[in-house]
């Protein structure tokens, strides 16, 4: 016979507000099966489970009931209490009167009648609980990092230097990620280069670090400690284990041409390259689409002719070139993910009212801070891209893509205040005669040093700060007019500018929601992966065993990303720590004595945790490998002959909430 | 032949005649039939609205109304302001709340089936692109003009549902197929001041001031246009911004119209080009256009 | 320049002038977060004595006179330019004729008289004709406007060239154009008055 | 007119990404419709085209069922078995003679607490349009009831 304690929580005033605890635990008295019922500020507290534990052994309680908050909230802190009580943990069931009753309705009356309800079910269910036993299955100790920006990068050494094997994948030629692209850093203005490389090519020796550039992840199986990972290596066409990147190749590729990604269209590369001169690793990939002898290769099979070339092959002292070399997929094994997808900065192009992205003297942050790199296009010089004028008058305008519901970017970026104050600073060091002025709805500067830093600019560095958005930009006699408005002054203002830099903000890296999907993650409306908690639990995705850092899951400055690659590190850590990982109980499980062997369970079992197994007299029934089965019961759902069942989730169980809900 | 119910607006039967005249025209020519509303009243324009919401929306509403009567499906519209004040309305039917309002005001329902153009979008389909092209008589001559679409046949775009808001291209695409040269500048759909030139004079002046010198800077010899009110507020005040400024534009200002039917072999005279305030007839006769 | 005064008890922005807006145009004036885009790209923003989007922020806080009083209700020409840019898309112009219509409902001297004079001539032309008399427009607005010579210039080459018609043309069912300015002018004191809006008791749309 | 209608209104949540929207619109303070009694399962998938009729023959007037979105299940596939069986559903549904505006199947994710009131909103108020559900015409047996 079931002896069930109802225990309802207060939650302080977030529930006890609208819901009369006391009355609904006098309700529950007279619920079947219920011999104890009573209420408490918080049971969470240890006063609180302190009262359960002791009510199971004055009551004698063999099942409980704590109607509180969200079970995906401290379903755990109550089954260990009542674990500790000596009952089994899966005999205690949550009934959630906060979130999905006292928090979303106002009317006290309505709320404890709906609490009451929702109590009842559980109360109906948890009487069919069984006694159920956690699981443990084996894991494998390696890490797979994916994106090799500063918080993959951070996130693989973390884990490698801890003795775990990591394996990270990234989809460029080179790690590095937007980092490497900057020119300096705020609010310290340390060279970017200079303190990012050291950590790349640490990474790219490191014993433990398998690098894959020019890699992507293709998809992903499995759960928490057994992932199944398909990695797309894409073909460089050249042997990187002869290659000794000296550089013969790019330096006489004839193809000089093609818009350099890293110099974000601000510069020009070859058809082999490497990105960057301190790119890791430092050996080049052919970009087919632009190499003339793969384009001469096509070009003949339509019947065309096409200028050979081949200088690469010709000249390398290696032989490393190898055109036959295609595209390979890899299969590995991983524990944890980590995903550090990075970002991609908003296309301004939508902006009419900006040019459409059309005019060439308006720019990018991103573009600016290669132009004033000394290993950038123009050798750290500032020019205009129309006619390669230094420029004296700089506007720059911050918030394009940020906080504007019409293009869909409701949010704020959280970077572009600071780098858009950076710039005006470093402009100003390129070049003390260039005048700055800045356009902003709101300087959001709340960083250690980073108010100082603005101020600095405007006190130090003379730039000339506006507040209010800028609605127009025209071009007018070789120069940008810009339209805006003091906000604080109440007047129109035009400023004539040389050269416009954009502020663009933070979205999802492209391709971010394939990415998510492929790996079975929650994702927001703008492709930012969703944390478990955002307050409590950040790095941790809502699929176990993977993880998250930097702007995969929204904007943020470079010292929240490293802080979130170690975070997310030591979570993975933590996990490899153990040898065995224990896991739901709450597998299907098949009366055999009604199994008609029809297998339609197999059929629809995602995990193929169903197996056959012959019983004596012949028949073939179905039997569920538990360490492979996750729970799901969509088995027990297919099933026609009532043989399958889910622990946990029991047709019985929910049945009974159904009648208990309906019948009262 | 496409058959489109025509609502010519106030301006049309006074200070644009030259702009009925040459749409008719050209419409004629090409294939078009203009069936003018039957009984048309203005559509409240830039007051109605200033002093009531639902007379901004039954004026203009009575108008669809009687296009319904007539049978007609889509009505073609030259004036931009109306072309906005109906717009507006068409879109506001689909709220059958609004709907029964306004049919109350109205003392009948309207339904809003009829779909509402702007003239210059009529006019500047492929295919009528096309078929110009293969009827021109007189090509433009590398004629320089500038286009000034104005304030509202584009804006709000969530209404309007015509061309690229801040950089239209319809009566470009058209310049170019009559043989024009357009030129490029940036104020394509910066105000002129729209109704104030009575009340507020001076505003106008100085708004309409900074589109005749940016088209000037920009090379244009002639503004074209698709608005009267643009039209009369550029066309008629240079003498008055000469008074105050000392700038003396001398541009020519046409509705694109009249330049398509310049094209078309309709001689100046009968498209009522002469009306002009600013004198137009010289450019035209120095290209052998008039 | 006074003080804004808000009392402990009171709301700012809650005293009816939000909601009012709200109800006449749909828009929620707080979505508003004062980037000025709306003012920066304004053509009479430099006329105006409250450039636009200080016209919402008065909205926001209930400043019922700063706004009523202001002369950008009057001078806003509904361009569209602002609500084609705003980040919020707050559609301004609807805002503005919110508030001019509820200005005069609330007999409000205008701060741009002459703007008043001329969309009342306008529309009285339209309520007796059914359509725009330009000579009677220009006629009738230096008559009320007491500038008998303004644009006098412009008449008489614009008479010479046929510009302007001497006799009004009329629509023909004179009796629907009276009645919908009578009923749509009950509609809107319907919608006024079925808001508890303290004002003052609103009189009948001028025409 | 007496009090108006108030259906009571069953829901199964998956775990994953309904149940965790429905808490979102809790954190976020989303008031909705309070006749729904929300019934947590793993997925989508794991909901018995019986469970619905048997809510039905108990006296229920409406049922939703809310999983994770296409693409997104937690178990892979589980919410597409259930959009296949919530197909199949519609014809008991008719032998019962259940009107079949009284069963929804949405998609709610974890980051859609507002939409999951919403959905819950329209709901409720498409059932209580309906009226009161008659009990099923065909009464049958289900699994483990006893």
């Amino acid at each position: 016979m079931p002896r069930i304690g109802v225990f309802v929580c207060h939650c302080g005033t977030n529930i006890a507000a609208t819901v009369d605890c006391g009355g609904v635990a006098e309700a529950a008295r007279g619920f079947p099966g219920v011999v104890h019922a009573t209420d408490f500020t918080y049971l969470c507290a240890e006063a609180g489970q302190r009262k359960i534990q002791d009510a199971i052994a004055e009551h004698r309680l063999n099942r409980v009931v704590v109607a509180s908050c969200s079970p995906r909230m401290h379903e755990p802190t109550f089954r260990k209490a009542v674990a500790q009580a000596g009952l089994n943990p899966y005999l205690m069931e949550m009934a959630n009167i906060r979130e999905h009753c006292s928090w979303v309705h106002a009317d006290r009356q309505v709320a404890t009648a709906k609490a009451t309800e929702i109590i009842r079910m559980v109360v109906a269910k948890v009487a069919r609980n069984e006694p159920l036993t956690a699981k443990q299955v084996g894991l494998t100790k390696k890490l797979l990092v994916i994106g090799g920006g500063i918080a993959g990068i951070q996130a693989a050494l973390d884990v490698a230097n801890a003795g775990h094997q990591v394996t990270l994948v990234e989809r460029t030629p080179t790690i590095g990620g937007k980092m490497a692209m900057l020119d300096k850093t705020f609010p310290t203005l340390d060279c970017s280069a200079c303190i990012l490389t050291p950590r790349m090519v640490e990474l790219s020796q490191h014993p433990n670090i398998e690098l894959r550039t020019y890699a992507e992840v293709l998809s992903v199986k499995g759960f928490v400690g057994n992932f199944e990972v398909e990695i797309l290596q894409k073909a460089r066409k050249v042997n990187h284990l002869t290659c000794t990147g000296c550089g013969t190749c790019w330096q006489k590729c004839p193809e000089k041409n093609v818009p350099s990604e890293f110099d974000v269209g601000m510069g020009r590369r070859t058809a082999i390259y490497i990105p960057f001169p301190q790119a890791v690793p430092n050996k080049p990939v052919i970009d087919t689409a632009n190499c003339r002898y793969v384009r001469h290769l096509a070009a003949k099979e339509r019947g065309e002719k096409l200028m050979e070339c081949r200088v690469c092959e010709k000249l390398c002292p290696t032989k490393s070139i190898d055109w036959e070399q295609k595209d390979e997929i890899i299969v590995d094994r991983f524990g944890a993910i980590i995903v550090a997808n990075g970002y991609d900065t908003f296309d301004h192009s939508v902006y009419g009212e900006y040019g459409y992205g059309k005019y060439p003297d308006v720019i990018t942050g991103l573009q600016l801070e290669r132009l004033m790199n000394a290993s950038g296009p123009t050798k750290g010089e500032v020019v205009r891209p129309s006619d390669g004028k230094h420029p004296h008058s700089v506007v720059f305008l911050a918030c394009v893509g940020s906080r504007d519901d019409k293009v869909g970017r409701p949010y704020c970026s959280k970077i572009c205040c600071m780098y858009t104050a950076k710039h005006a600073l470093m402009l100003k060091e390129h070049d003390p005669n260039i005048q700055t002025y800045v356009f902003y709805i709101d300087i959001r500067a709340a960083g250690r040093g980073y108010e100082e830093f603005v101020r600095r600019v405007q006190e130090e560095y003379g730039s000339t700060y506006i507040r209010g958005r800028v609605s127009w930009i025209y071009p007018q006699d070789g120069k940008l007019m810009i339209k805006g408005e003091d906000t604080l002054l109440g007047r129109p203002v035009e400023v004539e500018a040389d050269l416009v830099v954009l502020a663009t903000g933070i979205t999802a890296a492209k391709g971010a929601v394939d990415l998510m999907q492929t790996i079975g993650i929650s994702y927001d409306t703008y492709g930012f992966i969703n944390e478990m908690h955002p307050k409590l639990r950040p790095v941790e995705t809502n699929t176990d065993g993977v993880y998250l850092a930097g702007c995969a899951s929204g904007p943020k400055d470079i010292p929240d990303s490293v802080s979130q690659a170690s975070a997310a590190a030591v979570k993975v850590c933590g996990l490899f720590s153990q040898d065995y990982l224990t896991t739901d109980p709450m597998t299907s499980v098949v009366d055999q004595m009604k199994c008609v062997g029809c297998f339609l369970c197999e059929e629809v079992c995602p995990f193929r945790a169903v197996e056959r197994e012959t019983l004596r007299g012949g028949k073939v029934v179905a039997r569920i490998n538990e360490s492979v089965c996750k729970g799901c019961g969509l088995c027990v759902a297919a099933c026609r002959g009532e043989a399958l069942n889910l622990k946990g989730f029991t047709d019985q169980q929910l049945l009974a909430q159904v009648t208990a809900l309906l019948r009262a | 032949m496409s058959t489109y119910a025509y609502y010519p607006g106030c301006s049309l039967h006074g200070t644009a005649k030259e702009y009925d005249r040459s749409a008719r025209l050209v419409c004629q020519a090409l294939g078009l039939e203009l069936r003018e509303v039957e009984d048309w009243n203005c559509c409240g324009a830039s007051s109605a609205h200033m002093v009531s919401r639902w007379l901004a929306l039954s004026l203009p509403a009575r108008n669809l109304q009687l296009v319904e009567k007539m049978g007609l499906e889509t009505m073609t519209v030259p004036c931009a302001a109306c072309y906005a004040r109906l717009k507006d309305v068409s879109c506001e039917l689909k709220d059958p709340e609004v709907r029964d309002k306004i049919g109350r005001v109205l003392g009948g329902q309207v339904t809003g089936r009829v779909t509402v153009e702007p003239l210059v979008g009529t006019l500047t389909t492929q295919e009528i692109l096309d078929k110009a092209a293969g009827m021109i008589k007189k090509p433009l001559a590398g004629l320089k003009v500038a286009t000034y679409y104005g304030c509202l046949l584009t804006r709000p775009p969530k209404v309007a549902q015509f061309d690229v808001p801040e950089n239209p291209q319809s009566m470009d695409r058209l310049l170019r197929v009559l043989g024009s040269e357009v030129v490029e500048w940036y104020f394509k759909t910066e105000c002129c001041g729209a109704s104030l030139p009575v009340a507020r004079t001076d505003i106008v002046l100085d708004l309409s001031r900074k589109l005749l010198t940016a088209a000037k800077k920009a090379g244009a010899e002639a503004i074209v246009t698709a608005c009267p009110m643009c039209h009369s507020n550029l066309d008629s005040r240079q003498g008055e911004i000469r008074g105050r400024y000392g700038d003396d534009f001398k541009m020519p200002i046409f509705f694109f119209t009249e330049l398509l039917g310049l094209a078309l072999g309709y001689p100046a005279r009968e498209l009522l080009i002469a009306n002009h305030l600013t004198d137009a007839l010289s450019l035209l006769q120095g290209r052998g256009l008039a | 320049m006074s003080v804004l005064k808000f009392a402990s008890t009171d709301q700012p922005g809650r005293n009816g002038l939000l909601a009012l807006v709200k109800a006449k145009t749909g828009q929620d004036v707080l979505a508003c977060y004062q980037c000025g885009k709306c003012s920066a790209g304004c053509p009479l923003s430099s006329a105006m004595d409250l450039a636009p989007h200080q016209v919402l922020r008065a909205v926001q806080l209930g400043q019922r006179d700063l706004v009523f009083q202001s002369s950008a209700i009057w001078l806003c020409v509904t361009c569209q330019t602002c609500y084609t840019r705003c980040p919020q898309e707050v559609d301004l112009p609807r805002v503005m004729d919110a508030l001019r219509s509820q200005a005069l409902q609330e007999k409000i001297r205008p701060a741009e008289r002459t703007v008043k004079v001329f969309h009342d001539v306008f529309l009285g032309l339209v309520e007796r004709f059914g359509r725009l008399y330009e000579v009677g427009l220009i006629g009738g607005y230096n008559l009320l406007a007491r500038q008998p010579l303004a644009s006098a210039d412009l008449g008489l080459p614009m008479l010479t060239r046929g510009k302007l018609e001497l006799i009004p043309r009329r629509v023909k069912d004179q009796e629907q154009i009276k009645a919908i300015f009578k009923r749509a002018a009950e509609l809107e004191l319907e919608e006024i008055t079925g808001q508890s809006v303290a004002a003052a008791p609103p009189a009948s749309v001028p025409s | 007119m007496t009090s108006e209608f108030e259906p009571r209104i069953v829901g199964f949540l998956c775990n994953w990404c309904s149940y965790a929207g429905a808490d979102l619109a809790g954190t976020s303070r989303t008031s909705y419709a309070p006749n729904i009694r929300i019934i947590r399962v793993p997925c989508s998938g794991r909901v018995d085209p019986l469970f619905i009729a048997k809510a039905f023959q108990e006296g229920a007037d409406g049922v939703m069922v809310l999983g994770c979105h296409p693409g997104d299940c937690h178990y892979v596939e589980g919410n597409y078995h259930a959009r296949r069986r919530f197909a199949v559903m519609h014809r008991l549904l008719d032998y019962l003679g259940v009107d079949k505006g009284r069963v929804m199947l949405e998609w709610v994710s974890a980051s859609e607490g507002a939409r999951f009131a919403r959905v819950v909103n329209e709901f409720t108020d498409r059932v209580r349009q309906l009226g009161p559900a008659k009990r099923p015409v065909h009464s049958f047996q289900v699994a483990g009831n006893r």
